[in-house]
């Protein structure tokens, strides 16, 4: 009949008529801005909030710090131009730059260091970053000010950090903090006006507009809302070092799925995007393809001896009988010794991370001997226990079993519902079905992250063994080594275990009471009596294989401390 | 010659050759015999012979028997089990003995490296220890054998298929009978609360639930549960109001039979032909809602595999190794296919007025 | 008619009430709170609880959320934005997705009716079978590899459209999401359309219109499609909703700023406010979507206006 | 008067495609019309009486396939007469000049053959402003005038109603209204009462003769009711399995039947004065016409069967110039018998009534 024809010529123009208007659509226009991937989006951009790298990263290239750092670590002048240090430790002076100024004009002022720290401090703000300021850095009364049983609760005027003179900042702090210029490289610490925020911040709009942020840095926002998918950020013609930024400016985009991350990096709508382990094999022989270094640690978490959930018996034992069959040391051991780290690192990820028999990740301190932790202690020769090693697995094995009385084990492995999570665990579960002969099995339970984390908190115990990871927050090893104290952790880590040894150990390294030499061989000891432990196993130090477009130049990256800085960085025509 | 002459065109009468007793009456016959040029057909019979007639869904009945045998005996053939990894054998392209010869399935895969130019790997080669393995489907990044584990995961799809299914007929059914059969106030709730649950994205539904519970074979059957019975109970439930009122269970009604008779021996019988073909709808529905929430992350936990987790993960590296995404989406594929094939083919036999068409 | 739009009205608002409490009670019997960070202590949850009000009584929390849901004013979002207000997060997002969303429905239904009825007019012809095929196809490929496989072959090979969506060409770099999403719709309509016009076409007021001499479009607008687009109308509304659902998983690929993106989100964090902010437009929409699904039989089928004018007066 | 030739059907022969097989739905038929006078087709359903109007009118279903025959429609074109092979024809100048404008159908179940989604108004004046381009006003004058003459009182206000708002009886009126729009001069009407009750067919039956009356149409009835044909047909064709077995005027077909299955028909008839205890049915069903018939199709219901009907098809014997019978009964060769009794009997009281209605 004629109509079917007609209604299929219909139906031809259409698509044609699509396919036309969307012609060069391809976005090949070349100009000076560079086009990042993120994976998920800016969760804030109120710098004394935010808690995650991409809000972070993006708040970084907005506003700066007191100090930056350069492409080799080194410690640079940003917002600050003077910084000194009095003999005890405990007072620090901070000149601000003359000609630093907020992109309404306003100049950066030392106020606006002492608005950031005690948004950052006052309990009824609430940041999640509080004990940066509080318990890490120790800012003079600090831990009064949120303690709501002490006199000075609340009194933020209290707090160790004033204003001298618009240009004078002096903070003072309980006690001497050896890192404290590597800590204020931490965004929590970026200026902030209260002039201008405060009133945005009564509406709950601070920061989901360019017309309600402030820049003081090489960028300013100008396209943007809340968890926008795309956005943009201008060039800050107002930062006082805006010469020496070549960039018109940068392009986010959220790209949660790495295929298609991956699909647009080649088709030149993004210049740099982060690649998953399973596309390296693709790319690894590509001049743009870097790996980059990452620090967050990812590791075995054991339950010791957490009952939140499971319950006691009559003699104190959980009631989970898997809970105090892990609490033998020699079992961990064994599960610790039993899968083969390498290949995770090299075989399962394939994303340049590298197999880690350690808990401190390489870069993420230097000692008092100007070297860089992990140079110092070798792991291998350091905790031979925790290295791949399938007899002395099965030896540990056999100890345990012979000290339980029990020969065949089944626990449950928690991990979180992200592929390269999925497939480590996997990956381990075969190995120790293999090295202990299927003695010991292992099922896997995949979760989101939150409901992983809330089964992991100590509040719960609600697990058995769980695939986790800690990122660290500041450039020390007490970032990692506190988690295991009972006492004053701050962790979600609820594996159980009380020692009162080990809380002695962290104490000493927080009172000021050692000299920074000492403290160092402190620290040292902490991750031996953890490793010699086994309360944890320690899997992999997460780096990100990346791709960068080969014109992009003048990206700096960094570990920890300062997110990626694309402050100097430039597209080669 | 005849008394009348003959009208019929071209009937050439003569040329007959009559037999003696042509003209003799037959005579009286049973009655039964009188009947027989129409004997009655067994609806079920009937049935059976239209669906035989109906090419697609013959073979996608056979395509299905062919998966189920595949689901059984496949992960047993290969001589891997799905779980175990060989790491070092990881991402290999697949391997066929015999096949290898004449260039297909040789284990060779070409990849396209950054700057565009192509590279010819051959795996099996080129590791120390594996020139005498096949791969028949290749192996994954975790050097596990996709062979095993396409047929693992057509089992664990077919199973929650099939049981989703059962269950989401008995709820559905149950009560889509009940809402439909009491009528006025009874129906107008159970209407309302339809309406509720359906007004709920289903995902959010199954999210949730999937947190509450343990992620595995059981919640995703749960959460089907949950919000896949809701078509099933409106054809229930219409085919309920529109059999009701008919003269046989008014009868039924007036006999004094009890509710529950008159729903389940009167009416279900009558209404099974719909029921049976929603079924074979929903089957597919099933897979489907499960290869999504593989998609999203929420289905059967490592190392067990559904086809929906397979073609996920396959989903992340299928510019590079296209081999691992394709035997799960064309078991899928061809599953969905024929599932909804035999449904038409069975509604066109249940209902032999869509047949004529 | 009027009567009966308002009666309808009520019954959707009270289904929303419903809806709301359901969601609400959900929620709370989630594990964990919503301020979940492996970073928090727990004394850190305890007060982040006390100042969202958290801590209170549960139906104080339930009435303060329905009150504040009538004046569509959804509080702020605790963990995915933190601290900032879930409506202006939804001020473009639930436009962008809707826009999509009524893209695809368009497109699905045109396309679906065209092919629907192609097939239905050249029953078992090649144009016939093409269209079996594609539907078949439709319904049996998950969304997702669709939309993998056009944004692989359009985006990337051929570089017809781009391929993440950008707010500068909203419309050309929603074409390819539009096009995936609305896979799905095409063949259920295209399936349900052809079966709907055979029957239709089979029925003996379209022998009649025959037999006047109507034939060719007038015959199949006028006539045959009218009466086949009642049933259609009514699998339109689970269709849209289907169309939500595969709106998260397109949105993710291609990167959209949507609804759907945000509701994954949320979901994952236990952002209550945001997840029941979401779900609330979600279960809006359908619930006006089945509204509308209600007057539009109406239209189409004076059967049902007039016996409900009949009754209304 | 000489009468005008306006329909010729010669040997035609339809089957159907079904998933089940193909359905020989006619076998041969052979049928001729004139102006303004009315042919019945009588038989059982499943006779082939629906399918050889439909293909007089063009419209069978799509998986119909026409074997053999031709059916010539004369017609009046533009003053010039016309005859056209209706299964030669192209299916859209079909619609253009025959359908509507020269033969109009009335349906079965006027339930089902109203658009439920148009005005009874728009359904009547559609065919009108379609084949003649007759202005919107004057054909809506048009439809009220013709609702009047179908006798639907209150027509300017029942063109607005929805076929839903009608009676059953009112949209048979309706139905016979569209067909007569376009002034057809064939009218077939396909069991046109069956669906009504008792009182309100008669009136339906008492409109159709009296519009062919007033327009001089001819009309082709199709039903199984021989009451019906009794009451408005100059000629009677009796239908089984696809063929015709009998054919003749209405005097021929009531009084003098020759074929078995008429007098089957004809006893199953219903009659007031009926002594026998039970109404007469023709024992066994109808051949399934999937399957090839050996001889007479009738022959296994047929009590004077005879050895050669269960071989070969009876050709149709000639009775008189208007009544023919397909019967082997009729051959010399075939033995003597009598019509049964109570037939004869049914026959002698028909006359009767019939001389008592004359005087």
């Amino acid at each position: 009949m004629k109509i079917a024809k007609k209604l299929s010529a219909l139906l031809l123009v259409v698509l044609m008529a699509c396919s036309f208007a969307s012609c060069g659509g391809g976005g090949e226009e070349v100009d000076n801005y560079i086009d990042i991937q993120i994976f998920t989006e800016v969760n804030t951009m109120d710098a004394q909030y935010a808690t995650d790298g991409t809000s972070f990263t993006v708040i970084a290239s907005c506003i700066e710090g007191l100090v930056s750092m350069d492409k080799d670590g080194n410690i640079i002048d940003a917002l600050s131009t003077e910084q000194e240090v009095s003999e005890d430790g405990l007072t620090w002076t901070f000149k601000i730059r003359d000609n630093a100024e907020w992109t309404n004009g306003t100049p950066v002022t030392a106020q606006d260091f002492v608005d950031a720290f005690q948004k950052l401090t006052d309990p009824d703000y609430n940041s999640d970053y509080q004990y940066m300021s509080t318990e890490i850095m120790q800012v003079k009364n600090g831990r009064a000010v949120v303690d709501p049983d002490n006199a000075l609760y609340g009194k933020l005027d209290e707090l160790g950090i004033k204003a001298v003179d618009a240009k004078t900042l002096v903070i003072e702090l309980e006690v001497p903090c050896p890192f404290m210029l590597p800590l204020l490289l931490f965004p929590s610490f970026y200026p902030r006006n209260d002039a201008f925020v405060d009133p945005l911040d009564a509406t709950k709009t601070y920061g989901t507009s360019a017309d309600t942020y402030l820049s003081c840095g090489a960028f300013k926002l100008t396209d943007y809302e809340p968890s926008a998918e795309t956005f943009t950020l201008e060039k800050n013609e107002k930062y006082y070092d805006a010469d020496k930024v070549k960039i018109d400016g940068l392009r986010y985009h959220v790209i949660k799925d790495s295929q298609s991350a991956v699909l647009a990096y080649e088709n030149g709508e993004v210049d740099y995007t982060v690649l998953d382990g399973s596309l390296v094999d693709q790319y690894k022989s590509s001049e743009e393809f870097k790996v980059l270094p990452g620090s967050y640690l990812w590791y075995l978490a054991f339950n010791i001896n957490n009952t939140k959930t499971f319950g006691t018996n009559a003699d104190g034992t959980c009631k989970n009988a898997n809970v105090t069959y892990l609490a033998n040391q020699n079992l961990r051991h064994a599960i610790s010794a039993s899968y083969d780290r390498e290949a995770i690192a090299n075989n399962v990820l394939k994303d340049g991370s590298w197999a880690a028999g350690y808990i401190y990740p390489v870069g993420l301190a230097t000692g008092p001997d100007g070297q860089d932790y992990r140079t110092a202690v070798n792991a291998v020769t350091a905790y031979p226990d925790t290295q791949y090693n399938e007899t002395k697995a099965y030896e540990f094995y056999e100890k345990a079993a012979a000290e339980l009385g029990v020969t065949d084990f089944t626990f449950e492995l928690i991990v979180e519902d992200n592929e390269a999570a999925k497939n480590v665990a996997a990956f381990i579960q075969q190995e120790i079905a293999e090295t202990f002969k299927g003695h010991i099995t292992v099922n896997l339970k995949t979760t989101t992250k939150k409901a992983r984390l809330e089964a992991m908190n100590a509040k719960n115990g609600n697990f058995e063994i769980g695939l986790t990871r800690w990122g660290p927050d500041y450039g020390d090893p007490m970032t990692y080594a506190d988690l295991w104290d009972y006492t004053t952790s701050s962790d979600g880590l609820g594996s159980g275990w009380v020692d009162d040894t080990y809380s002695a150990m962290i104490k000493s390294c927080k009172d000021g009471s050692l000299t920074a030499e000492e403290r160092w061989e402190v620290l040292k000891d902490c991750e031996k009596y953890i490793l010699d432990r086994a309360i944890i196993s320690p899997v992999y130090q997460k780096n990100d294989a990346s791709l960068i477009k080969a014109n992009v130049k003048g990206i700096e990256f960094h570990a920890l401390g300062l997110p990626t800085n694309y402050k100097n960085a430039y597209i080669e025509k | 010659m005849n008394k009348y002459k003959i009208a019929t065109d071209n009937y050439d009468i003569d040329s007959i050759e009559f037999r003696p007793d042509d003209f003799q009456f037959v005579g009286n016959r049973p009655e039964e015999h009188i009947d027989s040029t129409f004997a009655s057909q067994d609806y079920w019979k009937d049935v059976l012979m239209r669906f035989r007639k109906n090419r697609g869904a013959v073979i996608g009945f056979f395509v299905i028997i062919i998966m189920v045998i595949m689901a059984i005996v496949g992960p047993m053939v290969s001589g891997y089990t799905y779980y175990e990894q060989t790491i070092e054998f990881q991402d290999f392209a697949p391997r066929i003995p015999g096949l290898e010869k004449i260039g297909i399935f040789d284990g060779t895969e070409s990849m396209r490296i950054s700057g565009g130019s192509k590279v010819v790997l051959d795996k099996y080669n080129t590791t120390e220890g594996a020139s005498d393995v096949y791969y028949w489907f290749g192996t994954d990044n975790l050097g596990r054998d996709i062979w095993t584990r396409t047929w693992m995961g057509t089992r664990i799809s077919l199973i929650i298929a099939v049981t989703a299914v059962l269950i989401d007929m008995l709820i559905g059914m149950g009560y889509g009978l009940v809402s439909g059969y009491f009528g006025g106030a009874v129906d107008s709730v159970m209407q309302r609360i339809v309406e509720v649950v359906n007004s709920i994205p289903t995902l959010v539904i199954v999210t949730l639930l999937m947190l509450v519970f343990k992620p595995g074979l059981m919640t995703i059957i749960l959460a089907l549960m949950i919000s896949g019975w809701i078509g099933m109970s409106r054809i229930a439930r219409a085919q309920m109001l529109k059999l009701k009122e008919q003269e046989y269970i008014l009868a039924s009604h007036t006999f004094g039979a009890s509710n529950m008779t008159i729903i389940f021996k009167e009416v279900l019988p009558n209404i099974i032909g719909p029921i049976i073909t929603n079924t074979m709808f929903s089957i597919p529905n099933a897979i489907f809602t499960e290869a999504f929430l593989s998609f999203v992350g929420l289905g059967v936990p490592a190392p067990q595999a559904s086809l929906g987790s397979l073609i996920s993960s396959g989903y992340n590296t299928f510019t590079m190794h296209p081999y691992q995404i394709l035997p799960p989406l064309i078991v899928l594929a061809l599953l969905m296919l024929s599932f909804n094939m035999v449904a038409d083919g069975l509604r066109d036999a249940l209902d032999p007025k869509m047949a004529q068409m | 008619m009027n009567k009966y739009i308002l009666k309808r009205l009520g019954i959707a608002a009270l289904t929303l009430l419903v809806i709301v409490f359901i969601l609400f009670m959900m929620m709370k019997l989630m594990p964990g709170t919503p301020f979940n960070d492996e970073k928090l202590p727990p004394e850190k949850i305890a007060s982040l609880m006390a100042k969202y009000g958290l801590d209170k009584p549960l139906y104080v929390q339930f009435f303060k959320y329905v009150v504040n849901l009538v004046k569509f004013d959804f509080g702020i979002s605790y963990v995915i934005n933190k601290d900032i207000s879930i409506n202006l997060m939804l001020s473009t997002r639930v436009p962008t997705s809707i826009r999509i969303g009524l893209q695809a429905v368009a497109l699905g239904t045109v396309i679906g009716l065209i092919l629907g009825i192609v097939a239905a007019l050249k029953h078992n012809t090649i144009w016939d079978n093409l269209t079996t095929v594609i539907s078949v196809l439709g319904v049996s490929v998950p969304s997702y590899v669709f939309a993998l496989g056009l944004l692989y072959v359009f985006a990337f090979k051929l570089k017809l459209f781009p391929l993440l969506y950008s707010k500068v060409h909203p419309f050309q770099s929603s074409l390819l999401p539009t096009f995936s999403l609305s896979m799905f719709t095409i063949a259920s309509i295209a399936r349900f359309t052809r079966t709907e016009m055979l029957e239709v076409l089979d029925s003996d007021y379209i022998l009649l219109v025959e037999s006047k001499g109507i034939s060719g479009s007038a015959l199949i607008f006028r006539h045959a499609l009218r009466n086949a687009l009642i049933p259609i109308v009514t699998v339109l509304g689970p269709l849209v909703v289907g169309l939500m659902t595969g709106s998260l998983v397109v949105e993710k690929i291609f990167s959209i700023p949507g609804l759907g993106a945000m509701t994954t989100a949320a979901i994952q964090a236990n952002d209550y406010n945001v997840t029941i902010a979401s779900t609330y437009i979600y279960s809006l929409m359908y619930i006006v979507i089945m509204l509308v699904v209600d007057i539009s039989y109406g239209i189409i089928d004076p059967r049902i206006r007039l016996a409900k004018e009949g009754s209304g007066e | 008067m000489a009468r005008e030739k306006i329909m010729e059907v010669r040997d035609l022969s339809i089957s159907f495609k079904t998933t089940s097989g193909i359905l020989n739905a006619i076998r041969g038929v052979d049928m001729d019309l004139y102006r303004g006078e009315t042919v019945a087709i009588v038989g059982e359903s499943g006779s082939g009486k629906s399918v050889t109007a439909k293909a007089m009118m063009g419209i069978l279903a799509s998986n119909a396939i026409v074997n053999s025959g031709s059916v010539k429609f004369t017609y009046d074109n533009k003053g010039v007469s016309k005859t056209v092979d209706i299964l030669k024809m192209k299916k859209s100048d079909i619609r253009r000049e025959i359908n509507g404008q020269h033969i109009a159908m009335v349906f079965q179940d006027p339930m089902t053959s109203l658009d439920p989604t148009m005005t009874i108004g728009k359904q009547i004046t559609e065919s009108m402003i379609w084949h003649y381009k007759t202005p919107k006003k004057e054909a809506e004058e048009k439809a009220i005038e013709l609702l009047s003459l179908v006798g639907i009182t209150e027509p300017e206000k029942r063109i607005k109603n929805y076929p839903h708002q009608l009676s059953g009886g009112m949209r048979q009126r309706v139905v016979i209204a569209i067909a007569m729009a376009c002034d057809p001069d064939l009218l077939i009407c396909d069991e046109p009462t069956t669906a009504l009750d008792v009182t309100i067919q008669a009136r339906i039956l008492e409109l159709i003769k009296d519009i062919q009356y007033k327009k001089n149409i001819s009309v082709i009835y199709i039903t199984h009711d021989l009451g019906v044909v009794a009451k408005v047909a100059d000629y009677v064709d009796v239908m089984y399995a696809g063929k015709l077995v009998e054919k003749g005027t209405i005097d021929e077909i009531f009084y003098e039947p020759h074929h078995p299955y008429t007098w089957g028909l004809l006893s199953a008839m219903p009659d007031l004065d009926t002594r026998d205890e039970r109404l007469y049915t023709i024992p066994g069903s109808p051949p399934n016409m999937m399957k090839p018939i050996p001889g007479d199709a009738f022959a296994p219901r047929n009590q004077y069967a005879l050895n050669i009907d269960n071989r070969l098809d009876p050709p149709m014997f000639k009775l008189t110039d208007t009544h023919y019978a397909a019967t082997w009964l009729l051959d010399e060769r075939a033995p003597k018998f009598d019509m049964p009794p109570e037939i004869a009997a049914r026959i002698a009281r028909m006359k009767k009534e019939e001389n008592h209605d004359d005087q």
